[in-house]
């Protein structure tokens, strides 16, 4: 990769204030393909509504992103046709099976058409019908890590993704970052947990 | 006590209330029907549903 | 290395959006059939909640029939429309659904009509027998019906936007009657107008027609304001 | 003695125990129900006399009257099941409250339709708001409302006992209703129309309709131990005894 | 050590968990008041489309007042139960409830009192308001506004039990209208029977006895039905 | 404590049945005052089920339950005054603040007075009267952890207390756990992770 080419996102000055309160300020960094960036504070730092900005569902009260370069409110279109975005809830309906669930997703974003292989990846071979509101609480969270196997987004925002997730499950998000770094993608992601791979940048948050 | 119809188009008509007697008489022979034939056919399924997983168990 | 720019091929289209999301809905619509069938329900049980309450003489119901018949198509539309966008909202669907690069108002026609659907089609099959129930006589059927279909669409769309408004305030379930009801009113007046002018022998058309109006302007305006409704919302 | 016939209560009410029992019941219940069908409705559009005000209309009666007397006893059994399963944990009362709900709602039905229909050659209407066919619908309404319930909980443990409390809720309250909707036809002004009471009918047409009765009783109990002992292999499908039953059939 | 039975003073009574929970819930009311008025808003604004559907003809309006406001009555507090238990399933404040050392049904009285107070009470006072709009003669009103203090009380008991049943199924769940209607049929007939009773210049206190009764037996029963459904139905 | 003492909570022969699958056989243990029990198992393998189960919320296909050795159903008021369950989600309404949340609990349940200092104590000092809908993840598990410093409870039955914390969060949770311990209480709680507790005993759920 050129040292010239832009970074896949790159923010600058960005500050946040709600309710009279400034939760960040002056908050900078940038990824490129093959960058990991781990957010992390203490709780209440600001890590969710930073993410948050960066998905572009929340305003900075200050500041700029750029996506390859371009502006973001301008370049949106561009940018969300890349991004997967995973929140703290992670947008499962209940009432689907996880298959029926990646289905929908699949028909509003570019994705690869393996949903069985994903699934079973993530640990679910034998739940593909089983209603999501029956699965149990890790269960679910790998299913919402299961798109991270078939989106073509070369930037991956997520909110704490190993949530719920036990010891043989981390190796296996692991092991989904790593595969999406080695392809060009990013990651910024936010755990209170360190994750084994190599590279890791940190971006800290602490309070103002 | 004797048959009070003496042809089938008189049945059919019922003096002009042919139409409400046999819808009647027809939805209520469409519903008993499907009270008994359901049990029967889950019932059947049941048993099957048993025995095929009878024998991938063996 | 991919190039900067996504695929276009790599993106679904708009059709397949909608298709995806109307599947969905429907999907769980019918996962729900006990539930889904229930507005019609809902509809019938008030509806028979009327006589007991207004006394059973035929000649009283039969006035009040294309009014009650309105007021209750509203209030079942009203009330399914309840979980239009809250339920995407609380489940986390709702941020994928802003974040995809598809554009919104597409997504939320799709909500909207997987949810008229439901609730506002056999809402206006079921009328006719309804309307037969308060003792409606039969010239004024067909203008109900032809009303209703476009009336519970409108509804189904006014309920949008403000299911929109309110996803992020909490269950904010009756609080959003209060921002669509006045929107409702020149429906609810030109949809019972077609009625009582096809039972005087008169022609409905010309109320009909707009109402035919109205539905047309909301199904342009709804899903963009819905939309924008709902990138302001989903921060809460 | 009082032991002896304790241990009968049991294995009635153990789902393999009735399984085996009601097996014997079946082939009689069918005859004697289909049979008194028969000869019911032959008898009743055949032969029987045409009614001097309503012609051959009336001939609906042989249908409706049992259906209704059936729809009412049917909620009864459905309540009973329902608060037995709840205070004494019966699980076989679970599942004749599962069966007796749609099989209510499917007689209710019944009855709705063919006093409607019945309504329109009589009072030249489907419909008028009358006591007793309010509480008809309202019957209807609370049919569907367990079984809706029933289908909507996933866990077939939990949605038992829901339906038991709604039923137990319902119980208390059916009477009140019933009272209530008769009163209501009383408060107001008395209506245009009335149900024609039948307490002259000739024997002719007595006669038959005394076997149609007699023959929905039977029908009654013969499809709920249909619904009873499918659901009771649904339920048991892992349980030993089934499994056993299944290779009976295998072996034939 | 402590003994292994809970020393009696450490746990408290039977009032303060009621208490507890009803200032709760007031307070929640209070924090959005916006929108705990808004069963209240509902009842009126429905009542204001009311004319606008059947016509404005005052003697018409005059026969339907009773029984009109009678059913928006029932219709606002049954849609604002819809929170009822709901919000308290999905947050897990339930769970507490049900593992509480008080006994369920006084938990669940606080829940509804809470309930009636923030929409059958509004309404109640209210009512003499909407039904003048609905022109009906000052002779009812009396009988109205009694009827309605004790028919919302009962709507709510009957909609906790019906919410107490539904509460782990799907948001937007529109199956606990569908269970409680029936229930209602009878607060109906006798509350709309008073204020009949009341206008034709005759005496509507047997009705009004007779809804008495009834409140006070769902009073009994209702609480205890529901505190059991919880039970049932913490576990979807 | 004498050996004789019979243990706080009992269980043995537990087993469990959801939709005709089998999800976990003849599972038992007994926590005295100061055990610490850890529920381990894989994502699904039936922890959380297992303590609803234990906390009277959902009744075991077979087995028996029993607090200081009166049998569970039966025994069922005396065992939930002395009972302190945190769910999955911990029972907090996001329209009240902290004080308030703590203030409605602590007329259910036998709590000491001391709302402040508890709040104090999981580092929420700044947010007595901030709606907690307004609080980020790890506060609002936090406010919800503070209930266990204003319990009498002495058994506390936890699903997943971690979940959300941070690093300094977790220590506090340690400290809370110790001190329960110490003064004769006893835990039972699920996590992925490991707590710095000494004598912590395991319970290990695998698939059958
Ligand atoms: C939808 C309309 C109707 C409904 C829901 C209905 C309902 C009922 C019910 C529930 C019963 C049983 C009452 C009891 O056991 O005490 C009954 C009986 C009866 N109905 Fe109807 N009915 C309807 C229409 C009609 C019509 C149109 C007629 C004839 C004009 C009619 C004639 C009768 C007669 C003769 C009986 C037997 C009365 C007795 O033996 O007590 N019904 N109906
Ligand atoms: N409501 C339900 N209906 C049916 N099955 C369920 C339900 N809840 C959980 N299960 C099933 O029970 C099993 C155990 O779930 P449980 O939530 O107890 O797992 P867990 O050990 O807590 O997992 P996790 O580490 O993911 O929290 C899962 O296989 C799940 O599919
Ligand atoms: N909707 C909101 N309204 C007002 N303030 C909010 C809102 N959401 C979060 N905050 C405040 O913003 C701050 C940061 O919250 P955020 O959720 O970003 O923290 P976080 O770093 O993700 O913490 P955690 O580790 O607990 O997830 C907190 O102090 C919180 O009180
Ligand atoms: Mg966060
Ligand atoms: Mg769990």
């Amino acid at each position: 990769m050129l040292p010239s080419s832009p970074p896949l996102l790159a923010f600058c000055a960005l500050s946040f204030e709600r309710n009279d309160r400034l939760l960040f300020e002056r908050v900078e960094g940038a990824v490129h393909g093959g960058d990991i960036l781990q957010v992390v504070g203490a709780n209440g730092a600001g890590k969710t509504t930073l993410l948050r900005i960066l998905a572009t569902l929340l305003t900075p009260t200050q500041g700029e992103l750029r996506w390859c370069g371009g502006l973001l409110p301008r370049a949106r279109a561009s940018y969300l046709a890349e991004l997967a975005f995973l929140g703290h809830v992670p947008g499962l309906k209940p009432g689907l099976s996880p298959r029926e669930n990646l289905r929908w997703l699949a028909g509003l974003f570019a994705q690869r058409d393996a949903i069985e292989e994903a699934l079973a990846a993530v640990g679910l071979a034998k739940w593909f019908d089983t209603p999501c509101a029956q699965l149990s609480a890790g269960m679910q969270r790998r299913v919402a890590l299961a798109r991270l196997a078939l989106t073509r987004a070369r930037l991956w925002i997520l909110d704490e993704p190993l949530t719920a997730i036990d010891r043989a499950g981390v190796a296996v998000v692991e092991q989904l970052f790593r595969s999406h770094l080695q392809s060009g993608g990013a990651i910024i992601f936010s755990s209170h947990q360190a994750v084994d791979l190599p590279g890791v940048k940190y971006l800290a948050l602490t309070e103002s | 006590m004797n048959l009070q119809f003496h042809s089938l188009a008189e049945l059919f008509a019922m003096g002009g209330h042919g139409v409400y007697v046999w819808a009647v008489y027809g939805v209520a022979a469409l519903v008993m029907g499907a009270l008994v034939v359901r049990p029967l056919r889950r019932h059947a399924r049941a048993l099957a549903a048993v025995r095929s997983a009878r024998q991938r168990g063996r | 290395m991919r190039s900067p720019n996504p695929e276009p091929e790599a993106l679904p289209s708009l059709a397949t959006g909608f298709a995806a999301l109307l599947r969905r809905d429907l999907l769980l619509a019918w996962r729900r059939r006990g539930e889904a069938a229930n507005p019609l329900w809902f509809f019938a049980m008030i509806t028979a909640l009327v006589p007991l309450a207004v006394g059973p003489e035929p000649a009283l119901l039969a006035r009040l029939a294309p009014g009650m018949v309105w007021i209750l198509a509203l209030l079942g539309t009203m009330l399914a429309a309840d979980s239009l966008f809250r339920e995407d909202y609380v489940d986390g669907a709702l941020e994928q659904l802003v974040l995809s690069p598809q554009p919104l108002w597409v997504l939320v026609l799709a909500r909207v009509t997987a949810h008229w659907l439901v609730t506002g089609v056999p809402i206006t099959l079921a009328s006719p027998l309804l309307a037969g129930w308060l003792a409606l006589p039969a010239g004024g059927v067909p203008m109900l019906v032809a009303g209703l279909a476009l009336g519970t669409l409108t509804f189904c769309l006014f309920a949008a936007v403000g299911g929109a408004l309110t996803v992020a305030l909490g269950a904010g379930n009756v609080l959003r009657p209060l921002l669509v009801l006045p929107l409702y009113v020149p429906v609810l007046i030109f949809g019972t107008a077609a009625v009582a002018r096809a039972l005087e022998g008169g022609d409905g058309s010309a109320p009909l027609a707009l109402l035919g109006a109205i539905t047309a302007v909301t199904l342009a305006i709804a899903p963009v304001a819905a939309a924008a409704a709902l990138r302001v919302g989903i921060d809460g | 003695m009082a032991e002896r016939r304790w241990q009968w209560f049991h294995r009635l009410a153990s789902p393999p125990g009735f399984y085996r029992v009601s097996g014997r019941w079946l082939p009689w219940l069918a005859g004697t129900s289909l049979a008194l069908l028969a000869v019911g409705v032959v008898w009743g559009l055949l032969y029987a006399p045409p009614d001097a005000r309503q012609g051959n209309s009336y001939r609906i009666i042989f249908l409706h009257v049992p259906a209704s007397f059936l729809a009412l006893a049917g909620y009864y059994v459905m309540a009973a099941a329902g608060a037995i399963h709840l205070i004494w944990r019966v699980k076989l009362a679970d599942v004749v409250m599962s069966a007796a709900a749609p099989l209510g709602a499917a007689l209710t039905f019944l009855a709705l339709f063919s006093g409607s229909l019945w309504g329109k050659p009589t009072w030249g209407t489907y419909w008028v708001w009358d006591a007793r066919i309010t509480s008809m619908l309202v019957l209807l309404f609370l049919y569907l409302g367990v079984v809706t319930l029933r289908q909507a909980y996933a866990s077939r443990e939990t949605a038992g006992r829901a339906c038991a409390v709604l039923a137990l809720v319902g119980t208390v309250n059916i009477p009140i209703i019933y009272k209530s909707v008769d009163w209501w036809y009383s408060l107001h002004q008395p209506a245009t129309i009335r149900l024609t009471a039948a307490p002259s009918m000739h024997p002719d047409m007595f006669q038959p309709l005394v076997v149609m009765i007699l023959a929905f009783y039977l029908f009654y109990a013969w499809v709920l131990v249909l619904n009873v002992r499918a659901e009771i292999l649904v339920r048991e499908r892992r349980a030993g005894w089934v499994r056993d039953l299944a290779g009976e059939g295998e072996s034939e």
